[in-house]
């Protein structure tokens, strides 16, 4: 889950990660009282997951109550790149020396944490990483050795850090490697991480990617949300325990298994097609999940067609022909469904739909025959 | 020949008292597995359907002679029992849990490593099936027969679909290994390759990946340099936006890495074929072994 | 450093250790006003490093307020093995319906923390570790991957503890590996560890060594202090940051490094002689240090003859012998001084020496030639 | 022949710019040691004496092809320091530093072992001399010179006290080394006999333990089983009451293990000499040296 820069910042601030003091802010009354408690020069900035957000306006410094009200009304409800602007958050401006760069990921590559530091913080780090690489100090760190002291050392001088600031560089960056771990994130980055004129060092910004399947220990991450990121059928899919991704197309895909929905998808577009969704009914799937996913799919009022691709292994065909066959008699779809059944329990599967006899519902052999077939019943997607 | 279980495994089933660890190591056992333990903390001396249950991994290994394990607990204690068995000196642990934490995952990976004395298959994969010899996991035993063609895969129901074609086309497999889609799997496509090279009965490759990190592109680089055999590819994923979790939690694109174009180059570059669907990948198939036959 | 069991048991409840509710007491009234805070019945406990403390009356159970005060009156000041009662530890009385044994323990033959429990706690140790070794479940740890809950239930099933509480001894042992390694102890004992009619794990008893090398990072365990377990003399020489021990002979006796001094204490009781102290100037000695230490060497009134057993290597021979000609001109000592230097500087330190020309102070070459010097002056030891 | 350091060591002192740091390794290159960098953070560019000082080890390994470190940080920085040059990738790392926290220690020497790719002596030990090639420490080399006697003590000043009658008595020494009184020796007495055992120069191994642990017990038990050169032992602490801290952190006698009589018996029980003074110890090397000539 990526949270937002104020859902960072307090993480941060609970781990001692130096950060400006602010307040997130729904209302502009909430965000013109922020202001005053924090007193001004405070920054407005709004709360979405998009990079460059200050170029697009959604980055105002207020100096007065006057001008934090123009730009709370401002910014507020502001569409930015698709995203629409729900939360603010206000924090003291801040004076800058110099702006570095600093992240924590999961290299899966090197299948441990690696931390990066550079001096070309507050620009596209993708960019620098493309055009002057050795301007990025990179670390792996042994997760069962951890972050020592020297590493952030050894990363302050190779990314050639003022002098003066070596110390608290190599010790924010053990605090950002801290909170990576306690948090079980599996992206921690700072940019800009900025050196104030005080030659203090502050991270401005957060980004910051929680591991969904670690929220059992962590109730807290998992009550964080981000508003300007919902999309309704998402919602309602990730309440139901589903892993859905809603697509631009008009043909609703279920399947089990990660990869077998991808190429479920793959193969649909290759037959001329477009996904309505991705949706991973999972291993084992029970009866209730198959209707439920039907719910979720068909709340997409784009999806003119469903396909069903099932090859079980965990997942027993004859409780998805179930679970088919409860959403039929709950929701009475419209469109048609072109299902294939393969694996676990395939035969008493389809000898269930066979008998359930449910109206414009299509049974493939193969994949390939399925895809061709939904795609023909879908017809085009609408604009 | 196979690789990784044959007539020699021994499993031992963490989690055997569950309702998924009880149906899978069942139908293991029925399939010719010699299922000799099954581990859940406090039910010791209990037995399901004739396989006595233990404590501890430890127990199983001493009292039994286990030297393969399959993990079929719950994310939350999953990281945790793969260590205990790693600690009583299994050599072989296959990890079918899903949604295990990263950390958790790099955790267990880590020590693992250190140690040097097992292997970990997954997680969150559909384990191992030798045909004819022993199946350990959920990969549905009934699609495959013993043959020629090696399988290795980060996706469970693809590796069927997949299995499931060949087998249509007639071809039989030496072992289909699903090595997981998370972030951190025990082992990688290199690692079985590497194992279905040296492996006689193996003639040819199959090798299905999908988007997210670069274990394709690694497995591309080894291939050229050390797989003498003929190898097949397939990628999920073409059609998968970027930036945007796919299940899998190994599924993401994030920047220009990890596409599924940038794979299918990789292997190609190699030499390696690349199908664009599941059939196509069998077509190849039969193509490269009538060749090599 | 060791702690007393108050002091562990605060540790532990800091760190989510279940432990019984009580209170210190250095007043009979504080006890009592404990006592009735906590509520009756309640332990009252001596405070002093002494196994066996109950036994030897240190341990008694009050119902009311009398019998607290009565107890506290009893226990305060008494001499238990030699050690005076300064401290006292009122506890709320627990209902007992097993007995364990819990540790985590440096080993240093392994390299590796060792977690142990047993099921027949409450008694010495020891004792069951020499007749029934199979009744204590070892468990050595890996530093770099910490305590795993399934050590906690391999150590539990191992010992043979009730089924029903294999859960929770396994987690009170996770707990107490945590405070081994987030307080730096060297020891961590439990014993008993009980169980409660209700089926509650309790630690009833704490002891905890501390690593003195680690107070630096832990400012709140510098303070402890055990006030019935110091000596005056071992006192005045902690504050002086030198490694002092108290002995029970007459000679004193300076080396620097704790190899030599052991050696040296070796040899003055070869030569028939018995040393009052162990005294370790250490490394790179300073003059001051010199003199601070034979003050702390001479504040005990059964020093009959002091012997300086020097080998330079960062200590430099010069450097004490300064610091001997200053401690003279301080203290003016009324003892005979035995003096050998060797090694780095030795000639420029012999060289102070003869020109300071100190009373009734005598220079050997040798090891044994000191010793045996130093025996004849010293005498036989009062009693 | 020497053992651990010679004319190849290239050293680097961590904490050079201190004041022991800088008199100490100014001596060792005046004994003939090539000296070829300091480490102090933030002190890179500049020298000590000539010697160049660089940020971290990296540089001093990557510029100066130092392969030695000798580790003169203060006890909070020095556990830091060692994995530093771990990490570096030196082969040898001699920590004098005293007071170094248990667990710093164990962490150390635990990140050392999983690698396999250094050395580590001490902490808190005087460092080795190899008399006429290089001295690395504190040992003042002034009262050594070569010879065919190994010595291996875990105390500084014991080790000069002894070396210093064996040298009255007209013998050198190949090799001392010392490792260190703490409780997480980086470097054992095993480690080191062995090494003297396969060192041609060395004809007598002398080996100078102290109460607590069992390090000399285990070394009996290795010289029984590995050693044909004659052994002549030391035990400091036959005085020390029990269950009394006596300095040295590693120097605690707790219960009846580890005390000066039992490590004395553990060594006798395997036909090593085991002297009662210094002075007997360089007794018992003529003794035995004239029989090996």
């Amino acid at each position: 889950m990526d949270l937002l820069e104020y859902q960072g910042k307090q993480l941060f601030a609970r781990h001692g990660v130096p950060v400006p003091s602010g307040k997130p802010a729904r209302t502009v009354e909430e965000a013109v009282a922020a202001a005053e408690e924090i007193g001004y020069p405070v920054a407005v900035k709004a709360q979405v997951q998009i990079g460059g957000r200050g170029k697009l306006g959604g980055i105002k410094i207020a100096t007065n109550a006057a001008e934090a009200r123009a730009h709370a009304e401002a910014i507020l409800g502001m569409d930015i790149r698709g995203l629409t602007v729900y939360e603010l958050w206000i924090e003291g401006a801040s004076d800058i020396a110099a702006e570095y760069y600093a992240s924590v990921v999961f290299d899966r590559s090197a299948k441990a944490p690696l931390v990066m530091l550079s001096t070309k913080g507050g620009m596209d780090i993708e960019a620098v990483a493309e055009e002057d690489p050795d301007a990025i100090a990179h670390l792996h760190v042994d997760p069962l050795v951890g972050f020592q002291d020297f590493h952030g050392r050894e990363l302050a001088f190779k990314a050639g850090v003022d002098a003066d600031v070596v110390r608290p560089i190599g010790a924010i960056l053990k605090q950002l490697y801290h909170v990576f771990v306690a948090e079980e994130a599996t992206l921690v980055e700072v940019n800009p991480l900025i050196i104030t004129p005080e030659r203090g060092v502050r991270a401005l910004d957060a980004k910051v990617t929680l591991d969904n399947n670690s929220f059992f220990r962590h109730k807290e991450n998992a009550e964080l949300r981000d508003l300007s990121a919902e999309d309704p059928q998402e919602r309602m899919a990730k309440e139901r325990g589903l892993t859905y991704v809603k697509l631009d197309g008009n043909i609703g895909i279920l399947g089990n298994g990660a990869g077998l929905v991808m190429s479920t998808l793959d193969v649909v577009k290759l037959a001329g097609g477009e996904a309505a969704n991705f949706l991973d009914a999972g291993g084992g799937s029970k009866a209730e999940a198959i209707t439920s996913a039907v719910e979720v799919i068909l709340a997409n009022p784009r999806v003119t067609a469903v396909l069903f691709n099932i090859f079980g292994g965990i997942t027993r065909c004859d409780e998805v022909a179930r679970g088919l066959i409860a959403a039929f008699a709950q929701i009475k779809p419209t469109v048609p469904f072109v299902v294939r059944l393969d694996g676990t329990n395939d035969v008493e599967g389809r000898k269930l739909l066979a008998e359930a006899d449910l109206p414009n519902v299509y049974t493939e052999a193969t994949m390939d025959g399925a895809a061709a077939k939904v795609v023909e019943l879908a017809g085009p997607a609408r604009a | 020949m196979s690789i990784l279980i044959d007539e020699n495994t021994r499993l031992v089933t963490a989690g055997i008292t569950g309702s998924e660890g009880t149906f899978h190591t069942l139908r293991n056992r029925d399939y010719g597995t010699k299922v000799v333990a099954g581990v859940t903390p406090g039910k010791g001396g209990q037995n399901v359907d004739g396989i006595p249950v233990f404590n501890t991994f430890e127990e199983s290994v001493t009292q039994q002679g286990a030297n393969t394990a399959m993990i079929f607990v719950p994310p939350p204690f999953a990281a945790d029992s793969i260590l205990e068995a790693e600690a009583a000196g299994i050599e072989l642990i296959i990890a079918i849990t899903e949604g295990i934490p990263a950390h958790d995952e790099l955790r267990a990976y880590s020590v693992i490593k250190k140690n040097g004395r097992s292997r970990l298959i997954g997680p969150n994969c559909p384990g191992i099936l030798s045909p004819g010899k022993a199946n350990v996991g959920i990969i549905p035993a009934q699609f495959f027969k013993p043959g020629n063609v090696g399988v290795v895969s980060r996706s469970g129901t693809l590796t069927y679909q997949i299995g499931n074609v060949l087998a249509q086309s007639g071809f039989g497999n030496s072992t289909i290994v699903g090595i997981g889609g998370d972030p951190v799997p025990g082992t990688d496509f290199v690692d079985v390759v590497a194992m279905f090279q040296d492996d006689p009965e193996t003639e040819l490759i199959v090798l299905s990946g999908e988007i997210g990190g670069d274990a394709e592109e690694k497995a591309a680089e080894y291939i050229a340099a050390h797989v003498t055999k003929p190898v097949v590819a397939y990628i999920a994923g073409f059609s998968a936006p970027p930036g945007k979790t796919m299940g899998h939690a190994g599924a993401i694109v994030s920047g220009s890495s990890g596409g599924a174009e940038a794979k299918a180059a990789a292997l190609e570059a190699k030499g390696v074929k690349v199908g664009k669907t599941p059939t196509e990948v069998a077509e190849l198939a039969i193509e490269l072994l009538g060749a090599a036959a």
